[in-house]
C-alpha cells in the first residue's frame, strides 16, 4: 500500500492497520490522510497546548469543542474562536478570506450561539512587494464581502506588514457569539437511533483535501496540484444561521457540528467519537452538486455551507419544515448506532469502516525535536548608546505614525460594516471593541492582537507579552478578561529550532496567561507557513474576551478634557527590542524585549479595572505599538486636543517616548480626581507627564506639532 | 498602430459553486419561465487596445487576463478580436 | 401605528429597523416574510430593511424586487400608504420602479460603511416632518451600491417637484464632492415619489436611534412618521 | 423540444459611468498594460432553454432579461443562440 501518496507516515499507517486489525483500504486511506493531517490532527501541538491554562470560574465550555464559551453572567455565555485560513488566501486571497470568515462563523454557529462580531488579524508583507497590493485587497474584500452580506459586523482586527509575509500572508479570522446558558448545543450528546441530517449546501467538488493543503509548506509550482478552492456563498450562510437558530430556538436538534476542514467525515466521525457513538453514513443520500462524485470525494469535500445535525427521528419532519422555508437543501445521511463502529456505505456497499475514535484521536502524536536557535543571543545584542538621536523629533513621530503597521487601517476597515446587528458601542479605529446586549447592562469588549516581532526576538517574553498586551488594553477600558482564543501561526515545526521557538511562546503565553488568570477557552494552529522565500515570524494571535458591568464603568480613549493631567502609569523604562521605532531606524529586528513579570502585570490589571469602575480618568489607553508618544499621538488626535507634556527622563529620550513593552498606559484625569487616581495607583510607578491644554502637542521640547496636522482617522463630529 | 476592440468572456470553470447563477435561476423559475433548465453567470469585459496586429491585441489581452482580470484557479476565459 | 418590516431572505437589517422602531416609539412592529402574499391588515408603515436580498447577487434589490410578497407591497405603495425603503430597501423600490432611477456601484468600487452627515432637504414629507430645512444630520452609511444616478431629464424633474430629501453634506452643511462618499448624482442619499409616501434612502436612521451608539439624530425620523400618522387619524 | 444554449451580454448603458471598469482600468496600466485604452465591465450570462425553435427560445430570453436580467434604465444587452 502506497500510503504515502494520501500524505500517511509510516508509523501513522502502522496505527492505522493495527487498529483496524487489517489493511486500510484507499477510501480509508485517503480519509486518514486528511483527518490526520497537521489541520486536523493537532499531531505536532497536541501536547504543547496542553501547557495552557484552561480552567476558571467564567469558563463554561474550553478546549475541545467547537469554540469556547465564558460567562457574562445572568446566564448568558460568550463563544468565540479564532482561526487561521493562511493557505488559501495566499493561494486565492478574495475566495480564500471570504471562506475563511464563513468557517468560523459555523464553529460559534454549532453551539447554537449567535454570531455577533467579528475580528479579523490580517499579516501582509512589505507595502512595496510585489504581490502584497493584491494579496491585500483581495483579502480584505473577502472579509468584508462575506461579512457585510452575512451580516454579523466585523467590529476589530490587527493589521501587520512584514516582509516574512510576502509570499505567506496570513489570515486569521475571530467570531464570537452570544448563547443562553441553557441552550448550548453539544457535538457529544448524540445518542444510538437518531438521525443524521445534513443541512445547507450541495456537496460539490470543493476544497477537496484542502485540510491536507493546509499542512504543508506553499511551493511555487503549486498551482497543477491545488486543490480546486472553496467558493463561499454568504447568502446560504446567513440562511443556515437562521434556520440553525430556528431549529435549536425549537429544540429540534439533539447535537450539531460545522463542516469545516475535511467535510462530512470529520464532522460525522468527531460526533460520533465524542458522544460515544457509531454511525453509518449512505453516501449516496448525500446532495451533490456534481453528479460522478466518488465516496472519497464526499466524504473530504469541504463544499461551504453545511452543517451536520443529529435528530431524533420524531423530530425530523419538523426540520424539514425549517429548512424548505429557508430553502436550503436537508437530508438523511444515515444514523447513528450502539459500539464505535463508523461506516461508510456507497450504494449499498461498505466503502470504508473504522473505530470512530480512531479518525479523531486515534492519530500518532510526533514529538518533533527542539533546539535552540544559536543566533537567538545574537539577536539580544543592542546598545543603544551607539544609536544616534533623531535629529529632527516631529518627522520621527510623523514617520512613526505613517509606518504601515502602525498607521490607520481605515482603508480597511471602511470596508467592512461595523455596525450592523446595531449593537457596536465601539467599532474598528478604537483599542478595543465594544459591544452592548440588548436588554441589558453588561457590555462585551474585545482584542484581538499579536507581536511577531518580539516573539521572533525572545519567543517566551514575546509570547507572554502578546497576551498581556490584550489584557492590558481590555483592563484599561474596565473590562475584566473574561477568557481568550489565540491561533498559532509557525512556520514548519520540522524545523528543531522553529519548533523550539513555538514551544517557548506558548510557554510564554502560558505564563501570562497564568498570571493574569485569563483561561485559554479555544484556538487554533497553522503550521508550516513558509515559502522558498522564507519563514514568516512566529505569530501567535491573540483574541481576548472580556465584561464591562455597565456603561458607565467602560472607560473610552480619545476623550481628553482640556485642563486634564496626563499620567503614565507602569515600569518607566521600556525596551527598543523589537520596536517600531527601531524597525523603522534600522529596517531590522533586535534587541532583547522585557521579562515578563507576572506580579506586576496582575498589580497593573487590577488596578486599571479599578481606576474605569471609579471613574476616576476621562480617557485611558494601554501604552503599546509605536510606544508612549504614539499613544500620546493618538489620544490626541481623536480627542481634537493638544498638550503640554514635559517630564523628568530617568533614560535616553527615545527608549522612554518610542520604546515598547511591559505594563504601562497613558491616562488623562481631571484636575479634580488627581488625589483620587494617584491613591489607587499607589504601589505602582507613576508618572505625571503634563497637561491637555491647546492645540499644539509639545513633548519635552524637542516634539511640538500642530494636533490637526497629525495622521489621524477621520473624525465627522 | 489600430485600436482593437477585445471581448472577453469570463465563466466559473466546471464544478465551482456558481453562486449567484443558483440564486437567479430560482428566481427565474417563480417568475414562471419553467422551461429554463440552468443559469449560469460570468463576465463579460470589453477591452480596448492599442496594438499592431490582431494577433498582438490578442496577446496582450490574454496577458491582461492572467495578471488581473481572471483567477485562474477557478475562471476560465475566451476572447474575441474585433477591429475598429 | 402599525409598522410591517419585509424579509427577504438574505436581509440583515430587519431586526435593527423592528428593534429601533419599538425602541424609540413603542409602537406594534411585526415581521413579514417574502413568501407571504398580504401583509397584515392595518398596516401604517412597510419598511424594506436593509442587508443583501438574495445574496444581491445579478444586481442589488433586483430579485427582492420581483419576489411574492412585493405585489402587496406595491398595491400599499399606490394606495397612499407610507413606504419606506432603507439601503438595499432602496435599491429594491427603484428596481420596482416605485422610486425613479438606479443605484450603481460607488465611485470607489467598494463598500463603505461609516457615519455621514446629511442635510435635510424637505421637511414636507411624513418621514423628515421633526427635522428643521437644512439641518445636518448624522447617520451611517454601509453599502457597496449607493451611487445614485438617473437620466438628465429624470434628475432635473426630481429636483424642480422638490423629490431629494436628503443630500450628502459637509458640517457646514455644504454639499461638495469630498462629503460624497459614493459619486451619487447631486449628493443625493433620499428620495421621496411624487405621493410624498414612499422614502428611499441609502443611509441607515435605525443605526443613529441610540445614544449608546454614538448618535440619536434618526429618533427624529421615527417621531415624523409617528406624528404624521396621528395628524392624519384625526 | 429542443435545449438551447443562449449567450446574453450585459453592458452599462453609454454615458453611465462604469466605476469598476475604471478601476480596473487603473489597475492594469499600474501593472504596465500601457497600450489599454479602455475597460468596460459587463455580464456574461448563459441559459439553458428548452424551446421548440430557435426563435422562440431567443424571445424566450429576452423575456428574462426584461423581467430580471436587465435594468433598462442602465443597462442594455444582446442575446446570441446556438443550438445543442
Ligand atoms: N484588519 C482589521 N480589521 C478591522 N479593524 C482593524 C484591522 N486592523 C486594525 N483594525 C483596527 O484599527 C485600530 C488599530 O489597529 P492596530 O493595528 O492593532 O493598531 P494599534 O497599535 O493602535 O492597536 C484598532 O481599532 C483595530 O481594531
Ligand atoms: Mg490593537
Amino acid at each position: 500500500m502506497d500510503f504515502r501518496r494520501y500524505g500517511i507516515r509510516e508509523e501513522e499507517y502502522l496505527a492505522a492497520r493495527e487498529a483496524l486489525g487489517r489493511e486500510p483500504n484507499e477510501c480509508e486511506l485517503r480519509i486518514l490522510g486528511v483527518m490526520w493531517s497537521e489541520h486536523c490532527s493537532y499531531k505536532s501541538t497536541k501536547h504543547l497546548l496542553k501547557l495552557f491554562p484552561n480552567k476558571g470560574d467564567k469558563v463554561v465550555l474550553g478546549p475541545g469543542e467547537n469554540a469556547g464559551i465564558v460567562d457574562l453572567g445572568d446566564g448568558l455565555g460568550a463563544a468565540f474562536k479564532v482561526e487561521s485560513h493562511n493557505h488559501p488566501s495566499a493561494v486565492a486571497p478574495y475566495q480564500g478570506a471570504a471562506t475563511g470568515v464563513g468557517g468560523i462563523i459555523r464553529d460559534i454557529l454549532a453551539l447554537g450561539a449567535r454570531p455577533v462580531a467579528s475580528m479579523d488579524g490580517l499579516f501582509f508583507g512589505a507595502p512595496g512587494h510585489g504581490k502584497t497590493a493584491m494579496l491585500s485587497s483581495g483579502i480584505v474584500r473577502g472579509v468584508g464581502d462575506y461579512g457585510n452580506a452575512v451580516g454579523v459586523p466585523t467590529v476589530g482586527g490587527k493589521t501587520v506588514y512584514d516582509p516574512s509575509y510576502n509570499e505567506n500572508p496570513l489570515l486569521n479570522a475571530f467570531n464570537l457569539g452570544l448563547v443562553r446558558l441553557d441552550e448550548i448545543v453539544s457535538s457529544q450528546t448524540a445518542k444510538p437511533g437518531q438521525l443524521v441530517v445534513l443541512l445547507g449546501s450541495k456537496t460539490g467538488r470543493d476544497g477537496i483535501a484542502g485540510a491536507a493543503f493546509a499542512s504543508v509548506e506553499l511551493s511555487d509550482d503549486a498551482k497543477a496540484d491545488r486543490p480546486s478552492i472553496q467558493i463561499g456563498d454568504p447568502f446560504a450562510e446567513k440562511l443556515l444561521i437562521e434556520a440553525c437558530l430556528e431549529l435549536q430556538a425549537k429544540r429540534l436538534i439533539v447535537s450539531m457540528q460545522d463542516m469545516g476542514a475535511a467535510g462530512i467525515t470529520s464532522s460525522s466521525s468527531e460526533v460520533a467519537a465524542k458522544s460515544g457513538v457509531g454511525m453509518v453514513l449512505a453516501f449516496d443520500k448525500v446532495p451533490l452538486r456534481a453528479a460522478d462524485m466518488e465516496p472519497w470525494e464526499i466524504a473530504l469535500s469541504e463544499s461551504q455551507e453545511r452543517m451536520l445535525l443529529i435528530v431524533e427521528p420524531r423530530h425530523l419532519e419538523e426540520v424539514m419544515a425549517v429548512a424548505e422555508r429557508w430553502e436550503l437543501d436537508c437530508a438523511v445521511i444515515g444514523e447513528t448506532t450502539e459500539g464505535d463502529g463508523y461506516s461508510i456505505l456507497f450504494h449499498g456497499e461498505e466503502v470504508a469502516s473504522f473505530p470512530a475514535s480512531l479518525v479523531g484521536d486515534g492519530c500518532p502524536p510526533i514529538h518533533w525535536p527542539a533546539r535552540k536557535p544559536d543566533n537567538l543571543e545574537k539577536g539580544w545584542e543592542l546598545d543603544v548608546e551607539t544609536l544616534p538621536l533623531p535629529e529632527d523629533w516631529n518627522e520621527t513621530l510623523l514617520s512613526l505614525l505613517s509606518e504601515p503597521s502602525l498607521a490607520s487601517k481605515e482603508w480597511i476597515y471602511d470596508q467592512y460594516d461595523s455596525m450592523v446587528q446595531t449593537n457596536t458601542v465601539r467599532g474598528p479605529g478604537h483599542p478595543v471593541s465594544v459591544l452592548r446586549i440588548k436588554g441589558r447592562e453588561t457590555l462585551v469588549a474585545m482584542v484581538l492582537d499579536a507581536d511577531p516581532w518580539k516573539c521572533a526576538l525572545d519567543p517566551f517574553r514575546g509570547g507572554a507579552e502578546a497576551v498581556a498586551r490584550t489584557v492590558r488594553a481590555l483592563a484599561v477600558a474596565g473590562a475584566e478578561p473574561l477568557g481568550l482564543t489565540d491561533c498559532l501561526n509557525f512556520p514548519s515545526p520540522e524545523n528543531p529550532e522553529q519548533y523550539w521557538v513555538m514551544m517557548e511562546c506558548i510557554k510564554g503565553m502560558a505564563a501570562c496567561c497564568e498570571a493574569l488568570q485569563c483561561p485559554v477557552v479555544s484556538g487554533n494552529v497553522s503550521l508550516y507557513n513558509e515559502s522558498a522565500a522564507g519563514a514568516i515570524l512566529p505569530t501567535p494571535v491573540i483574541g481576548t474576551v472580556g465584561v464591562i458591568p455597565s456603561v458607565g464603568q467602560f472607560l473610552p480613549s480619545g476623550r481628553w478634557h482640556d485642563g486634564d493631567v496626563l499620567f503614565q502609569v507602569g515600569p518607566c523604562i521600556p525596551s527598543l527590542a523589537g520596536s517600531q521605532y527601531l524597525l523603522m531606524r534600522e529596517g531590522r529586528n533586535r534587541g532583547r524585549p522585557l521579562e515578563f513579570l507576572p506580579d506586576v502585570e496582575a498589580g497593573f490589571v487590577r488596578r486599571a479595572l479599578k481606576t474605569a469602575r471609579d471613574g476616576v480618568a476621562s480617557s485611558g489607553r494601554a501604552v503599546a505599538g509605536g510606544g508612549l508618544a504614539v499613544a500620546i499621538a493618538r489620544e490626541a488626535t481623536e480627542s481634537g486636543l493638544g498638550a503640554v507634556v514635559s517630564f523628568e527622563i530617568p533614560t535616553r529620550r527615545d527608549v522612554l517616548l518610542f520604546g515598547e513593552g511591559g505594563a504601562r498606559a497613558l491616562y488623562s484625569v481631571p484636575m479634580a480626581k488627581v488625589p483620587l487616581f494617584k491613591s489607587l495607583w499607589r504601589g505602582f510607578p507613576l508618572l505625571e507627564l503634563g497637561r491637555v491644554q491647546g492645540a499644539e502637542l509639545e513633548i519635552n521640547g524637542v516634539i511640538s506639532v500642530p494636533v490637526d496636522t497629525l495622521p489621524s482617522p477621520r473624525r465627522i463630529r | 498602430m489600430t485600436a482593437w476592440h477585445v471581448h472577453v468572456y469570463i465563466q466559473l470553470k466546471d464544478g465551482v459553486l456558481d453562486t449567484q447563477g443558483k440564486a437567479v435561476e430560482r428566481s427565474l423559475h417563480s417568475l414562471g419561465h419553467d422551461s429554463l433548465q440552468a443559469v449560469k453567470i460570468g463576465k463579460y469585459v470589453q477591452l480596448w487596445i492599442n496594438a499592431d496586429s490582431e494577433q498582438s491585441a490578442r496577446q496582450q489581452a490574454v496577458r491582461m487576463c492572467d495578471d488581473l482580470l481572471v483567477n485562474g484557479i477557478i475562471e476560465q476565459f475566451s476572447v474575441e478580436v474585433e477591429g475598429e | 401605528m402599525k409598522t410591517a418590516v419585509i424579509i427577504f431572505p438574505g436581509s440583515n437589517c430587519d431586526q435593527d429597523v423592528l428593534y429601533a422602531v419599538r425602541n424609540t416609539l413603542g409602537t406594534e412592529v411585526r415581521a413579514v416574510w417574502h413568501g407571504e402574499r398580504e401583509i397584515p391588515d392595518g398596516t401604517d408603515l412597510v419598511i424594506l430593511p436593509g442587508g443583501f436580498s438574495y445574496g444581491d447577487y445579478l444586481r442589488c434589490g433586483a430579485m427582492a424586487a420581483r419576489s411574492p410578497v412585493m405585489q402587496a407591497v406595491i398595491d400599499h405603495g399606490r394606495r397612499g400608504g407610507l413606504l419606506l425603503g432603507i439601503c438595499n430597501g432602496f435599491q429594491v423600490l427603484t428596481e420596482t420602479r416605485l422610486l425613479p432611477g438606479a443605484l450603481l456601484t460607488n465611485r470607489i468600487p467598494a463598500f463603505i460603511c461609516r457615519p455621514c452627515l446629511l442635510r435635510v432637504e424637505s421637511t414636507a414629507t411624513p418621514f423628515t416632518s421633526m427635522y428643521a430645512e437644512g439641518q445636518v444630520v448624522q447617520f451611517p452609511i454601509a453599502h457597496a451600491d449607493g451611487r445614485y444616478t438617473l437620466p438628465d431629464d429624470e434628475l432635473k424633474a426630481l429636483e424642480d417637484r422638490g423629490g431629494v430629501v436628503f443630500r450628502y453634506c459637509d458640517g457646514a452643511g455644504n454639499v461638495t464632492e469630498e462629503s460624497n462618499p459614493n459619486g451619487a448624482m447631486n449628493g443625493i442619499a433620499g428620495i421621496v415619489n411624487e405621493g410624498g409616501n414612499i422614502l428611499g434612502l441609502m443611509p441607515h436612521p435605525e443605526r443613529a436611534s441610540e445614544a449608546i451608539l454614538g448618535g440619536v439624530d434618526g429618533c427624529a425620523f421615527w417621531r415624523s412618521i409617528f406624528s404624521t400618522l396621528q395628524e392624519r387619524r384625526v
